[in-house]
């Protein structure tokens, strides 16, 4: 068995850091690395040749059984692979479903592991926690790099500087690491969800909470937020915006899983909001919550700067690889069983995160 | 002369040996001391008694070290064989003897009335009544307390249905019997002391038999001030000052001390004796699924972390919810100024967000080479005397180590158990974010401490402060 | 009446116990919780001083007078293990304290 | 008696944000403020309107008595000036003497910040505290915007990240500040400064101290740094190689009035950080105490950023505008005296400032 | 025997209020309560010394009452008239008043011995003149004490070259004279007793003399013991038990409080009393230019700021330098808790860099809300009650506000000065960056407390705690 | 010898004695720092005690005995501005101690 680890297109991160391939390693695989894979992540070719063959690109896809990536390779690519190749990286296959047909078009099996449940014992392995988590660091970064003000109170000769504002808008693992940062650099948060757990999370990190009634939260859901009424909706954006108009940073995360993100900020609350404020919004690959939000972009709005990055995990490319790659090596623990892949659909974790797999009995 | 003034001297050090030996007993750091300063009191005491000048005595040297003998056998044997854990029962059957020993002075006078060799006064005939009440419901009282702690008997077993009213009737009964008997006189009431003592002795089961478990060491103590008391008394009878200084002390200091343990306990003195009919109160809280976890009291919990070398903090979720960062590390600083190695367990999953437990810390000024990752928190758990999991629940349970049924199986967990002791600080018996049992609160080594963790750890700090 | 007879003759006599009573409230009040078993069991000991009583019982019986020196017997035996026991259980107890260096 | 308030070239800040202008007119002035000055700090030409006239340039150039800005203007818009004409700006004397004759040649009075000694009186009006403090403060985010890993530590389920290391040379106002933020964010941080004082000052915010054994300190330096000898420098030098091979983040703010920045970071030290290590360079104007450090540039050497933004300040435009006019109007309230300039050369603030005055007696 | 019985409990009752009334002066809550208390057992006292059974005296009630009503209307008005401030002097002349009646008491008794109307025996011989060494040396030294206290007398101004020689030699004479005049009998040695009572009274004197205005509280407990031991000496004479308890209560408390304040103040007795010769002690480490700072010490800065309704706290460089920013709020957390309105006034330039002061009360977790700056400070001044300053020195300076020639004039500064009390703690009366002395620390409202800011800071917190 | 003869007879009254010490030292022992003013001066007042005995001096007093009268006189007078004084002044002391509302 062959792994192969591509270089990450227009993403400095990378699947595997030279620290984690020993213990790879141990898993009785052999390991392929593209020339330049770690560059982004400030990791030679010298430290994976250690342990790993460097090839160049083609020679790597050809020559893997398992290709480990964080970004999906290209169609053109995946279909350039042999037969029965299993592909592991984040499909995201809960938005777009046409990738598993895809997918088992080509006879390439595929692994996604933001299909692994969310559970306690999965948790070494939730590439999404740790990414958001990372994301939700730096989008207080990202706020007060643009941000034209302080985030900590100062009381000067030259003037007191009241603390900056911050309103968070969805306490998932990103939103709470967000409120932890903001505090941390002395703003005061506040943050706003729709599950009810979240209410005591945000507590326990020492910021307010935003009561909004008579939020939907279904237990059902995996720890995942459902989609709430439209009234509900109206009730929370008329609240959002009261408070966005006195904050100078407005952070939002709010997602629902498989779905266009709820929309929490209209163009009427950004214009309310103070010049010089700035928008991170960590939900824009999915639409966005703020209606101004441009994917991957940052715009400014009548004063008021709004950050699209859908991906500002990879803006801090080595710690976010290292952790990327312990979540890759549990999952490979879990994944191959001597050398060969363990296709267990009794185990819930690869009966989640095989995605091209058929259903068997209870899996939906 | 001078012999008497040797025997009143003694006695008064005898005395003093005994109010200087409890008032040393009530600090941590003289206890001991006081301890061996209250015995030797009482060696002074009993050499005393056996050499004072007692006209016309036979003495009877024989018999009496011979009893001394026996008596200091059992007793010696008894303490030195007694597990820690047992120790209030210990005392508590102690207690009992010595009330018992009082029956047996006052139950000689009554011989002696009936055989005519002795016409107590009416004052000593009131006497000799309390003696028999008081250090009857001391004997049978601590036997019964005993029987209840060492669990030879169950809880509620012989509570009657009405239990307070029977006991009322019975106390109603003893004072008028008491009190027909000392104006009838001992000599003609002799068939009433009789009874009365046998009421007596029958009161001091029934008063204790409705009070719970948890309750006991407040009873104890209660009748050990009344074990005082009845030394006091027989002390009067036989005119022995260091008697009465020695019972009226314990008898003060008794209920003072029942009182100070009601307190502690949240709880009036009434409410433990008359409200005992729910049984063990708190301990059932701690009770699932058949198995038992067992209770610390917040002073022993102090204690045995003032005296660790070694104490590990693991933190969970409670301890962000309870936001105690900062009074655990006031914790940590007050073990640590008294020499302990204090240092934290940090899970990598524990809290709600990836580092939970880290911006938690950082924020309470917790130097980072405190804090431990799992690997090295499980090295270092085999050397730790103490283990305090603050809030923490998921990442310290067994189940993942050697249940393959359980949902978390397979996890890597803090091993908390192979450290000497577990203290567990959450407000109940509820599952963690995992929603399973965690088997570990009804391991052996564990105790558990309810209530919110910053409030614990709050009184756990001014605890070890007082110690 | 009577009361006041033996209040006005034993008067330093009531001194002596209202102040010991005192005494014993007193050196109790500030005990810290971690010391209530410890003291408890010390106190308990200490009660055991009724011993004195039944020593003085044996002494006092005539050699022949069974009865009494078989209550006597009793009485220097049960108190001996309340006096014996309670300072060995206390000092076991207080083991613990000693301070680690 | 005119103000005038120029826009400032290739600088967001502007040197007074209306808020000021209210008090400013207390003073009995007519203001003047450039069309666009405060957009760059988000503040509009109608803010401004209310207490002052919106001109442009030229206008406002011809028709002001007084110019006040943050950097100095152009030479050819200094000649283009009336004679007599006041300008107020930091012009730093002290670094190339020749801004004095040409000044005096052009018939201007020139008064510059930088020149009030740093009193307890004067540090309302202390330009380099304030902007020194906001650079401190950026200097720190920027480093974490360039650092590819974490600041605080985190012990997660995808690996243990320790926390990052800060070395700070030079713990002036800057450096204490970004001493201040690095701690905040949750780093370990360490400092250097070959002032006495600075120990304390620097343990009094919790971070550790470096020593280096036998540094000069004068107290006639009115709290400024002396020149070191070059034996001494190069015992720093070693040190200082020590400590930032372990570190991730060198902070640097070393500077001696009037001189060119002593050089701490050798090439070779440099190269012996970490890969992925950020340093920011505070003193980059005057050199910078980095070897390798270009003036206002970012550039990566053997994955060692380095960042040489000489104006870290104007990279927070408002607060720092906010700052700027406090202190502006605070020096305002000595220089003008019922309507007129008041050219008390006993007062040792307006001596200090008014560079361009003849040496009066004690004035050196 | 009725009325026996009512006087000897009232006596038993009195006695019993001095105990109680005592306990309860230990513990603030209660101490209003104890006060009175004690003073009730006290009149309880004195009208049954005036109406029990005295066989043939020609009581005199007149002269009595007229005594009381004199002596009742100057102490009355001398203690409403008395500043606060000048309590502590008031005790002492009291105390020296109390020693003064004791000397009379034996002197009534030397002159009866010498009109032949009694015969004292060997162990009122003792008494006697016991009562009149002890008497006299609270009497006169009291009343030095006094005149220390109040400056009548400048400290020094008397001490001989080897003072503690003289007193030592004094006291040996007195001793001798004592043990002889014992021998010889009243009778016999009736001027040697005389001399006797002057020299003690001289004693009390040279033995106060080369002790420190400091050091004087100390003295004066130590006196009052000696006064409790005097009166108890007195009971003796006239075999009444209430004197004899309550002055023995007071000999001994007052032995313990002495004790307690020299460890208050970090001295042994010894060296108060020996080591007096330094003069003022601490005192001195106050004073300036001429001008003194008034000290005060930390308890009565607790209660101070415990019975404040607001109180404003001032950091500046040095809570930073010590590192006080926790032990800050933990005190402001304690007094919040007790109902203070607790605030922080941030001058702008307070530290050595911008912002200094917020980054540490942040790091310590103070409410933005609680923070004023200048302005707003400056404005709330005038309604606080007390200011405490912790390590600021230049933020605070009035000179800016009023010395034109100071360099720091014009400066707007934090004018605390318009509050009601001020606490400055620092470690000396050095100045602070601008290098400038600070008139505040010599001004009327102003106590300086001297120590390192965390120390004196928990200090604070845990004499706080105790109220 | 002497001692001893009075130690015997007056047994109780040397264990009231020692006991009134014991009580002192114990009911003082845990006073804050705060209160030590005010207790001292509390205490002060106690000791003024003393009055009782210039009381009963004056009373046996004979009528013409004016030595006997004015000493007897003087010892109330300074005693009771020691028990006057010493609570009233220990009494305002405590004032400050008024919980405030
Ligand atoms: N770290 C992450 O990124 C993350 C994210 C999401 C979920 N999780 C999951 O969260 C769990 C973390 O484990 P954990 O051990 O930290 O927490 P946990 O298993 O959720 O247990 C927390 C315990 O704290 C107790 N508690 C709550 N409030 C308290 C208070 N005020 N005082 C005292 N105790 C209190 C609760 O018991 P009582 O109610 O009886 O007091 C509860 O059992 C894991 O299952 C993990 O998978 C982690
Ligand atoms: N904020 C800024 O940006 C900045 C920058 C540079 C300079 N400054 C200047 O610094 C001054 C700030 O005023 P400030 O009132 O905060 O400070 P300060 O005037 O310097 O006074 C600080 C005081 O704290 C005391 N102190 C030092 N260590 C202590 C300790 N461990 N415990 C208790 N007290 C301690 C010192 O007195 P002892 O030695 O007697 O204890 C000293 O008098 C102003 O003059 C200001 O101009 C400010
Ligand atoms: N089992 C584990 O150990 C583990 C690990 C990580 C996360 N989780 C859980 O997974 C869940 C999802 O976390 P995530 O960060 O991936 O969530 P996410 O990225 O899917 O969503 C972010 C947040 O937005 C919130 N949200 C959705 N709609 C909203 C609305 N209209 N208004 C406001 N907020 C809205 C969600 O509740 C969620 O908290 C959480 O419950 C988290 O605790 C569990
Ligand atoms: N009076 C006031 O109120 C006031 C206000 C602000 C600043 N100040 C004082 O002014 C002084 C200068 O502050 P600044 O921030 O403008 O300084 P700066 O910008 O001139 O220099 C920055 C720091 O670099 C240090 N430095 C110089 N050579 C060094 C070397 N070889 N190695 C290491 N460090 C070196 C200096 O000591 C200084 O601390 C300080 O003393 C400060 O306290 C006073």
């Amino acid at each position: 068995m062959k792994l192969g680890i591509p270089k990450e297109q227009n993403d400095n991160r990378v699947a595997i850091v030279p620290a984690t391939l020993a213990k790879l390693k141990d898993l009785v695989l052999d390991i392929n690395v593209e020339t330049g894979a770690g560059a982004g992540a400030m990791y030679e070719d010298e430290e994976y040749a250690a342990h790993a063959k460097v090839l160049n690109r083609t020679e790597l896809l050809q020559q893997s059984d398992i290709i480990l990536s964080i970004n999906p390779l290209s169609d053109n690519e995946l279909q350039s692979l042999r037969p029965d190749t299993a592909v592991v990286s984040l499909f995201q296959p809960y938005l777009d479903a046409s990738v598993t047909d895809k997918l088992r078009q080509w006879q390439l099996r595929g692994f996604s592991f933001d299909m692994i449940p969310r559970t306690t014992l999965a948790q070494a392995m939730d590439v999404l926690s740790s990414m958001a988590s990372v994301a939700g660091y730096k989008a207080v970064l990202e706020a007060a790099r643009y941000l034209p003000r302080y985030f900590p109170m100062m009381i000067t000769a030259a003037g007191s500087i009241p603390p900056a504002k911050v309103l968070v808008l969805g306490a998932g693992v990103a939103g709470l690491q967000a409120i932890a940062t903001a505090r941390r650099l002395g703003a005061m948060a506040e943050a706003f969800d729709t599950r009810a757990a979240a209410k005591e999370e945000v507590l326990s990190l020492g910021a307010k909470f935003v009561e909004v009634e008579g939020a939907r939260d279904e237990k059902g859901a995996g720890g995942y937020a459902v989609e709430q009424s439209e009234e509900f909706l109206q009730r929370q954006r008329a609240e959002v915006q009261a408070r966005a108009a006195k904050s100078d940073i407005v952070i939002t995360t709010a997602q629902v899983r498989g779905r266009k993100a709820p929309v929490l900020l209209l163009k009427e609350t950004v214009e309310q909001m103070k010049r010089g404020s700035v928008i991170v919004d960590l939900a824009a690959s999915t639409g966005g919550n703020c209606e101004l939000t441009q994917n991957d972009q940052v715009i400014q709005h009548k004063g008021v700067t709004i950050i699209g990055d859908s991906n500002l995990a990879a803006l801090m490319p080595q710690d976010a690889s290292v952790l990327f790659s312990n979540n890759a090596l549990n999952f490979f623990k879990v994944l191959i069983h001597k050398g060969t892949l363990n296709l267990d659909m009794n185990n819930e974790i690869i009966r989640g995160a095989y995605f091209t797999a058929q259903p068997v009995e209870a899996n939906q | 002369m001078i012999f008497e003034f040797v025997i009143n001297l003694a006695y008064l050090l005898g005395a003093l040996a005994f109010i200087i030996g409890l008032r040393k007993l009530s600090s941590p750091d003289s206890a001991r001391g006081g301890n061996l300063l209250a015995g030797a009191g009482m060696i002074v005491a009993i050499i005393a008694a056996m050499i004072m000048p007692l006209p016309g005595a036979s003495n009877n040297y024989v018999w009496i070290l011979a009893a001394l003998a026996v008596g200091g056998l059992i007793g010696g044997i008894a303490s030195y064989r007694v597990q820690m854990t047992a120790m209030p029962q210990m005392v508590s059957i102690f207690n009992g003897l010595g009330g018992a020993c009082a029956v047996v002075l006052a139950s000689s006078e009554l011989v002696n009335t009936n055989s005519g060799e002795y016409v107590p006064s009416a004052a000593q005939t009131a006497n000799i009544l309390f003696t028999l009440l008081i250090g009857g419901i001391t004997f049978t009282g601590s036997l019964l307390a005993y029987a209840k702690l060492e669990e030879l008997l169950k809880d509620n077993k012989f509570v009657l249905p009405r239990h307070a009213v029977f006991n009322l009737v019975l106390l109603a009964v003893l004072i008028i019997l008491g009190v027909y008997t000392y104006l009838l006189g001992l000599e003609q009431g002799m068939t009433f002391a009789v009874v009365f003592m046998a009421i007596a002795l029958l009161y001091g089961i029934s008063f204790v038999i409705p009070i719970g478990g948890a309750d006991m060491p407040v009873v104890i103590s209660l009748l050990n001030s009344f074990s005082g008391i009845s030394a006091a008394l027989a002390g009067l009878i036989y005119d022995n000052r260091m008697m009465i200084v020695g019972g009226i002390l314990v008898g003060a200091s008794g209920t003072i001390l029942t009182l100070l343990m009601c307190r502690a306990m949240n709880r009036s003195l009434l409410n433990v004796l008359v409200g005992g009919f729910g049984g063990s109160g708190t301990a059932s809280a701690a009770s699932a699924g058949g198995q038992v976890a067992k209770e610390v009291s917040l002073n022993d919990a102090a204690i045995q972390l003032f005296y660790s070398q070694s104490v590990m903090i693991v933190p969970g979720y409670g301890l962000a919810v309870a936001q105690a960062q900062k009074v655990c590390k006031e914790l940590d600083d007050l073990l640590a100024a008294n020499g302990v190695d204090v240092r934290y367990a940090i899970h990598p999953v524990a809290g709600r967000m990836p580092g939970h437990m880290n911006v938690l810390l950082a924020e309470a000024d917790v130097p980072y080479p405190k804090l431990l990752d799992l690997e090295d928190a499980n090295a270092g758990l085999t050397n730790t005397d103490m283990v305090v999991i603050v809030g923490a629940n998921d990442v310290v349970n067994p189940a993942a180590e050697d249940d393959p049924g359980s949902p978390i199986y397979g996890m890597p967990v803090l091993k908390v158990w192979d450290a000497k002791h577990v203290i567990v600080l959450k407000r109940s018996m509820r599952s963690g974010y995992a929603g399973i049992e965690n088997p570990l609160f009804f391991h052996a080594k564990t105790r558990m401490l309810f209530g919110d963790a910053k409030d614990t750890l709050s009184k756990l700090a001014s605890e070890v402060k007082s110690l | 009446m009577e009361f006041i007879q033996f209040f006005n003759t034993n008067l330093i006599l009531i001194y002596l116990l209202i102040f010991t009573v005192i005494l014993g409230f007193e050196v109790i009040s500030k005990v810290p919780t971690v010391l209530h078993t410890p003291l408890m069991s010390g106190a308990n000991a200490i009660s055991g001083v009724v011993i004195i009583g039944a020593i003085l019982l044996l002494r006092s019986a005539t050699p022949d007078d069974y009865v009494m020196l078989i209550l006597g017997f009793l009485g220097v035996v049960l108190g001996m293990i309340n006096v014996a026991g309670g300072f060995a259980v206390t000092n076991r107890m207080l083991e613990m304290f000693k301070k680690k260096k």
